[in-house]
């Protein structure tokens, strides 16, 4: 029985088709204006590369930000809609059944989620407002630093010196980013200088539902090197990355779906 | 010799625990950690408890979300975050003098939440400006007292508190002699060192810091400062402990002068009067000393003491530090920023949180300073 | 979905529009008062109003913290006002309601119940306050300095109430922390008289304490009849009754309506009459809501959850104590009226030290642990926490009584946001959360 | 995080220019100011007081490099070399970062100096809008600055959030303002505090189907009341002038314009190098000092 978890978030759409326990395909692309569009066409297109018909597909579970502009709306007509929360919980203990604590990290928002028996959600933090942005916060600083954002991370890696920097407000650490350009000190230190910032703003929000090991990452940025290792400082723990991180809570609709 | 005064100062800041942990080892006494300097430490000297101020680290304080919203200034954070970092693990004891709420919930955070022998609240009186809050503190006091006694099993008496009063009056004193030397056109020690001493006279047995408060001011009056004073300025806030900010800010040309706030002058400005009953005399010091404006109403009388230091040291301009959520302090900006104005003082306000972007600050206090000077010859 | 959850049935309050009328007269009479002959005062929602009143029947007044928030539910006037504030020159981070009753000054307007803006603000004869948490003395003393700059002169009596709380039944506070505030209080007499040039009169003074007593006592028993299920009133609906209590708490007329929402309330229990239809999840929440966005509790309600009320709406007015027994319930009246000014004093003095709303202050055991009693006997399923930005007071601690509840096993969720500046509040992302919240309790939308 | 590669909107022109038919060769002052900023940089080159050459770039990741390349920039085609150069004066965030600078004076005294010369002795309000924050500068009939305020942290935010705005509604940076100022009808301004409140809530006006002028109008109504408020605060007194990248921007400053009820003086040059001129006078003046002449 083949079913779909379609995660909407901020900046991607995230296609998982799943069956038999199994992931048999993925698709990703940015989203445009139109939110509905963007996700319908990915979906459409991922069917055709997995070779699948929508009426193969028992149940279409819709998560995310914007999950609702596909929620039994053609083409796609998601059967169902669940928070990126539960999904979260989900798809990371299908992936790390020892899970206990999940933490997803993508452009605008980062969540800690504590899950208990079976993948349910026990309590959960999503960032506040005051500490909105990780990802969009190192990409306008890569701009800054004139490195790619794809680099800031392994540059990261190369410092040796730690910067404290104001970890809760993106506006006040960038002008604090500024202020170190221009003291010259290496790009090196600075980026990881950013790193750190956004682990110690992450897991200080974690810590509000507290860290109980196995911790797991997902999200987009779990792909970025440079923020692991001040993570695991900060948390003080060790932190399992599963493969394709950032197509976790698409997987939990997915298996959500499956449950019928 | 005066280099090695000041040295010891410093030291005595940066490893504080080290000197806590070395004197504990060497008294075989109790220290006893407190976070507002309405906390009487006359009765602890007097109960032979060596009393030592809980401050930050300018850290992000990343371990309290937990137990404080980050609504709540960040001295009250990042101290709180010292203790749960264990950096405090020699404290015998807590004690907090009712100021405000925020200094108020780093102390139960850490009574909750951190091991520790005694923890005492003082509900120090804020309606100071009553002819009632003597009396009702003078009872507070009776009450920490006896707490005391009841968790060292020592009665302390009429001549410990005595000998209490005396050790923190002659600090007191000693501190404010030295503060006369930045009236000078040319001050014989610059704001950070002031900062040092004072914040060093928080960390350490006041016995030893009175000697070298004695020692200093043999030297001072023939102390040469190979550098040029400047632009003369005040700095005026709640709790300061900067130091990083007030040696950039001297870099740039300008020495300050004089400060008002509780890591400064604020601490030391006033004495206890001997009266027959100790505990009364000391309630009258801590009611009728320079106050927190948490306890400033319905009168500006802290406002008046800042216009009246700045005219004394003879400040051109006031740096106003407003440390982010302080409520009390961010409160009389305004009317204090007036109030100088009014006597020819130009200000100019800042906003602290837990760590300072620099170069931001910089353009605002050079340019500040500009303003000063108007770079007159240049026009 | 709708069909699976039994709906109750409902109807609308009765006393709904005496509560509309008693408010819109209230702020009139404030601004008419002079052209009355009366005086009026300003001073705080937890002052001792009943003070004052011994200064005659004509005596108006008006309170700065549901002022504060009557301004910031109309959104453009808050807007202007915070402004007007921060061009003033004070940091944006200070307590909301003082900032929006601030801005009303220097912009010179005046806002009524129905929100119209008025040219002029009413200055008062005196301010009477006290100074409860880091800003409720600096407030006013304020008010004073800007009033000075528009050159009235308006005298300022406040009372210092930081003397702690009672810990246990068994451990009382001590009689010199009464006294020290009973004092203050007679000294305040004095002073009224000289600021005012009105003989004082201790029988209006005795009348005033009483109803102060009674309605607070009267607003609990209130409270006490949601334990009801279906609860027979909801929280967004609470907060225009409660609100009697913040503005006139010693007034008769606040004794009468009180006692007629009483009855009605106890009748809706007995015919159980719903506030929310689908009601099926009961939570209570905390401190002050956003008060521009009060639609979050519609928006509940499509999840057929309802908010029982919070130790703020029932603390902050009612009057409360623990039976030995350990059960939490309202205070009963003293044994007798008070016939003396020295009576009448003691009197208020000892019953306002015990109000729930600020035990908090203090010790966040104590609120935990009264928040703990109401899940229980109210019979919540969980508990919403709003960390509130505009008012250090009563989030002060708020993260703390988050860790107690979470340790009893009850089920919490925490929002940020700001009582009275819209602009702290984040209304999609909080929607977005707190759907996530549901939906981990297992719940759905019943109706769109 | 692997990126698909998007149009570079933000991106906006470097440019340089020599005043046509100005001869430096017998001038009795040649000066020079550089303006490093958190965003941009500057460097105008003045002959005996006189506007002669400048340029304006991205500022790099080294700022050294940067004062060097702008400045060499400004010189290119014109024959004058270093050598040539009387003297130099660094100002903006980068000022102490200019190599070869014999002094550094901050960008607010500069602004006001510059926006005196290219607006003239009438000038009292100078409102600056650089990359990252919003200065508002009271100055005298001379260009001295009487008082200044800059933007606090939540009202931050300002060149470097229009570049991401731009990114985010995919309009080049240069056009915004112009698309903000064609809608028919104004819209509610979007949370007029945080820079990221103001763009995670205009990505949710974009998905819900706002129309891209629609979001940018909302956009630039925030930044509009957010620099009203600073200029409040410091009191604004005519002539109001503005200077910096952003006063390029329509967009922002009619909606300024429009809430405060006073229009500003219409530039007769470039107003981004209000600060580079201001530092490249200061520049001469110095060099007047230490001849003696004043």
């Amino acid at each position: 029985m083949i079913t779909a978890g379609v995660d909407i978030g901020a900046k991607y759409v995230k296609i998982v088709f799943f069956d038999g326990g199994k992931v048999i395909g993925r698709a990703k692309a940015l989203i445009g204006f139109d939110v509905a569009k963007s996700a319908s066409d990915l979906f459409e297109s991922a069917l055709k590369n997995a070779d699948i018909k929508r009426n193969n597909i028992k149940k279409v579970v819709a998560t995310g930000l914007n999950r609702e502009s596909i929620h039994s709306k053609p083409p796609v007509n998601a059967e169902d809609v669940v928070s990126e929360v539960v999904a979260d919980a989900v798809g990371a203990f299908h992936l790390v059944p020892t899970a206990k604590t999940v933490i997803d990290v993508g452009a605008e928002e980062g969540r800690g989620v504590k899950i208990g028996e079976g993948g349910k959600v026990k309590d959960f933090v999503i960032n506040e407002r005051c500490a909105a942005g990780a990802g969009t916060f190192i990409e306008t600083m890569a701009r800054a630093l004139e490195v790619k954002v794809e680099d800031m991370g392994p540059l990261s890696l190369k410092s040796t010196q730690a910067i404290p920097m104001n970890a809760q407000c993106c506006v006040f650490a960038e002008s604090e980013v500024v202020t170190l350009i221009h003291s010259k000190v290496p790009k090196e230190d600075i980026s990881k200088a950013i790193h750190d910032a956004i682990a110690s703003r992450i897991s200080s929000m974690v810590l509000r539902v507290g860290v109980e090991k196995d911790v797991v990452l997902v999200g987009g940025v779990a792909l970025n090197p440079g923020f692991l290792p001040p993570l695991k400082k900060e948390l003080n723990a060790d932190i399992i990355v599963p493969e394709y991180p950032e197509y976790v809570s698409a997987l939990g609709a997915a298996i959500i779906a499956a449950k019928g | 010799m005066i280099a090695e005064i000041f040295q010891t100062f410093r030291n005595s800041i940066d490893n504080r625990h080290a000197y806590a942990k070395e004197w504990k080892e060497r008294t075989k006494g109790k220290v006893v950690g407190y976070f507002c300097t309405y906390v009487p430490e006359e009765i602890l000297y007097a109960a032979r408890i060596l009393p030592v101020r809980i401050l930050g680290s300018h850290e992000p304080p990343t371990v309290t979300e937990p137990y404080i919203f980050a609504m709540f200034c960040h001295l009250c954070r990042d101290s709180l975050a010292q203790g749960l970092k264990g950096k405090f693990d020699y404290l015998d004891g807590i004690v907090e003098g009712q100021a405000c709420l925020h200094l108020r919930q780093a102390f139960n955070a850490w009574r909750l939440h951190i091991p520790i022998e005694y923890t005492h609240y003082i509900y120090v009186p804020h309606g100071v400006q009553t002819p009632h809050a003597i009396p009702y503190l003078t009872h507070e006091l009776a009450k920490f007292k006896q707490t005391l006694e009841r968790w060292t099993g020592k009665k302390i008496t009429d001549s410990d508190l005595d000998r209490g009063i005396a050790i923190l009056n002659k600090n007191r004193e000693l501190m404010r002699k030295i503060y006369d030397y930045r009236k000078l056109d040319n001050p014989k020690i610059t704001g950070l060192e002031t900062m040092e001493m004072v914040l060093s006279s928080q960390m350490i047995d006041k016995e030893e810091h009175n000697k070298l408060l004695e020692q200093l001011l043999q030297e001072l009056p023939n102390r040469k400062l190979n550098r040029n004073t400047g632009i003369r300025l005040m700095i005026i806030g709640s709790e300061n402990d900067d130091r990083t900010f007030m040696k950039n800010v001297e870099d740039l040309g300008a020495t300050f002068v004089i400060d008002e706030h509780c890591t400064g002058s604020r601490y030391l400005w006033s004495d206890v009067q001997p009266q027959q009953d100790r505990l009364k005399a000391i309630a009258t010091r801590y009611v009728q000393r320079v106050p927190c404006p948490s306890k400033d109403w319905p009168e500006f009388t802290r406002i008046k003491h800042a216009v009246d230091l700045a005219r004394e040291f003879k400040a051109q301009g006031a740096l106003v530090i407003q440390n982010k959520f302080c409520d009390p302090h961010g409160i009389e900006i305004p009317p204090l920023r007036e109030a100088l104005k009014s006597v020819g003082i130009s200000t100019y306000p800042l906003e602290f949180d837990v760590t300072v972007p620099w170069g931001q600050f910089r353009t605002r206090v050079e340019a500040f300073l500009e303003t000063l000077t108007g770079l007159e010859e240049l026009f | 979905m709708a069909k699976q959850v039994k709906a109750y049935p409902t109807e609308p309050l009765k006393c709904w529009d005496e509560a509309k009328t008693l408010r819109k007269n209230y702020y009139e009479d404030y601004l008419n008062a002079h052209n009355k002959g009366g005086i009026r005062w300003a001073g705080g929602a937890w002052t001792f109003s009943a003070i004052p009143a011994g200064l005659g029947t004509d005596v108006y007044f008006i309170t700065g913290e549901p002022y504060g928030a009557t301004i910031a539910f109309y959104k453009d006037f808050a807007a202007k006002c915070h402004d007007a504030t921060e061009a003033a020159g004070f940091p944006r981070t200070l307590c909301a309601y003082m900032r929006n009753y601030w801005g009303a000054i220097l912009l010179d307007k005046f806002i009524l119940a129905d929100g119209s803006v008025v040219d002029g603000y009413p200055a008062p004869d005196f301010i009477w306050q006290d100074h409860i948490c880091c800003s409720h003395g600096k407030w006013y003393q304020v008010v004073k300095w800007l009033e000075k700059k528009k050159g009235k002169e308006v005298p300022m009596y406040c009372i210092d109430v930081s003397v702690g709380y009672s810990l246990e039944p068994s451990e009382p506070l001590e009689e010199y922390k009464k006294n020290y505030l009973i004092q203050q209080l007679n000294d305040g007499i004095d002073w009224l008289e000289k600021v005012t040039g009105r003989k004082y009169n201790d029988k209006l003074l005795c009348e005033a304490v009483w109803n102060e007593i009674r309605s607070t006592s009267l607003w609990a028993e209130i409270c006490a009849l949601n334990q009801a299920i279906p609860a027979p009133l909801d929280e967004k609906t609470m907060y225009s009754l409660y609100v009697m209590g913040t503005l006139m708490k010693h007034r008769p007329e606040c004794v009468d309506f009180y006692e007629k929402l009483k009855e009605e309330t106890r009748d809706r229990v007995k015919r159980g009459i719903a506030a929310v239809p689908h009601e099926r999840f009961r939570v209570i929440t905390d401190t002050q809501p956003p008060w521009g966005f009060l639609k979050i509790f519609r928006e509940m309600e499509k999840y057929g959850v309802v908010s029982l009320g919070s130790l703020y709406t029932f603390g902050l007015i009612g009057m409360w104590e623990y039976k030995p027994d350990g059960t939490w319930i309202p205070k009963p009246l003293p044994p007798k009226k008070p016939k003396t000014r020295e009576q009448a004093l003691r009197a208020i003095v000892e019953w306002t030290l015990n109000k729930s709303e600020w035990a908090h202050f203090y010790r966040p055991e104590l609120k935990t642990k009264m928040m703990k009693s109401i899940v229980d006997q109210w019979r919540a399923n969980a508990v919403l926490l709003h960390y509130n930005r505009g008012c250090e007071g009563l989030s002060v601690h708020i993260a703390e009584n988050r860790l107690g509840l979470l340790e009893a096993g009850i089920q919490v969720f925490p929002f940020e946001g700001n009582m009275g500046d819209e602009r702290e509040f984040d209304l999609a992302g909080t929607l977005g959360r707190l759907t996530a919240f549901f939906e981990s309790m297992g719940l759905k939308k019943i109706v769109e | 995080m692997a990126e698909e590669k998007t149009q570079e909107y933000w991106r906006w022109p470097e440019y340089r220019y020599t005043v046509p038919g100005k001869d430096w060769h017998n001038a009795k002052s040649v000066t020079v100011g550089v303006d490093i900023g958190s965003v941009g940089s500057k460097a105008v080159v003045i002959v005996d007081g006189e506007l002669y050459a400048y340029s304006v770039m991205r500022t790099g990741g080294v700022s050294e490099d940067t004062a060097i390349r702008v400045t060499n920039w400004a010189l290119e085609g014109t024959g004058l070399k270093m050598a040539n150069i009387n003297y130099v004066v660094g100002t903006g965030y980068g000022r102490v970062n200019v190599p070869f600078a014999k002094k550094t004076i901050t960008e607010i005294a500069c602004h006001a100096r510059g926006a005196h010369y290219i607006y003239g002795p009438t000038v009292r309000t100078v409102l600056d809008i650089g990359g990252q924050d919003c200065k508002a500068i009271r100055c005298d009939e001379k260009g001295k600055v009487l008082s200044f305020l800059m933007n606090d942290k939540c009202a931050a935010g300002t060149g470097r959030g229009l570049e991401v705005f731009a990114d985010l509604i995919s309009v080049p940076i240069a056009d915004l303002g112009k698309v903000s100022l064609s809608v028919e009808q104004e819209p509610p301004s979007v949370s007029n505090t945080c820079v990221i409140f103001a763009k995670a809530e205009s990505l949710a006006l974009l998905r819900q189907g706002w129309p891209k002028e629609k979001v940018a109008a909302a956009y630039h109504a925030a930044m509009a009341d957010r620099i009203v408020d600073l200029l409040t605060r410091v009191g604004v007194e005519k002539d109001f002038v503005t200077t910096g990248g952003v006063s390029k921007n329509a967009g922002i400053i009619q909606r300024v314009e429009k809430l405060l009820g006073i229009k500003a003086l219409t530039p007769k040059m470039d107003p981004i190098l209000a600060g580079a001129i201001g530092a490249a006078l200061f520049a001469q003046a110095l060099y007047e000092k230490e001849l003696g002449l004043r």
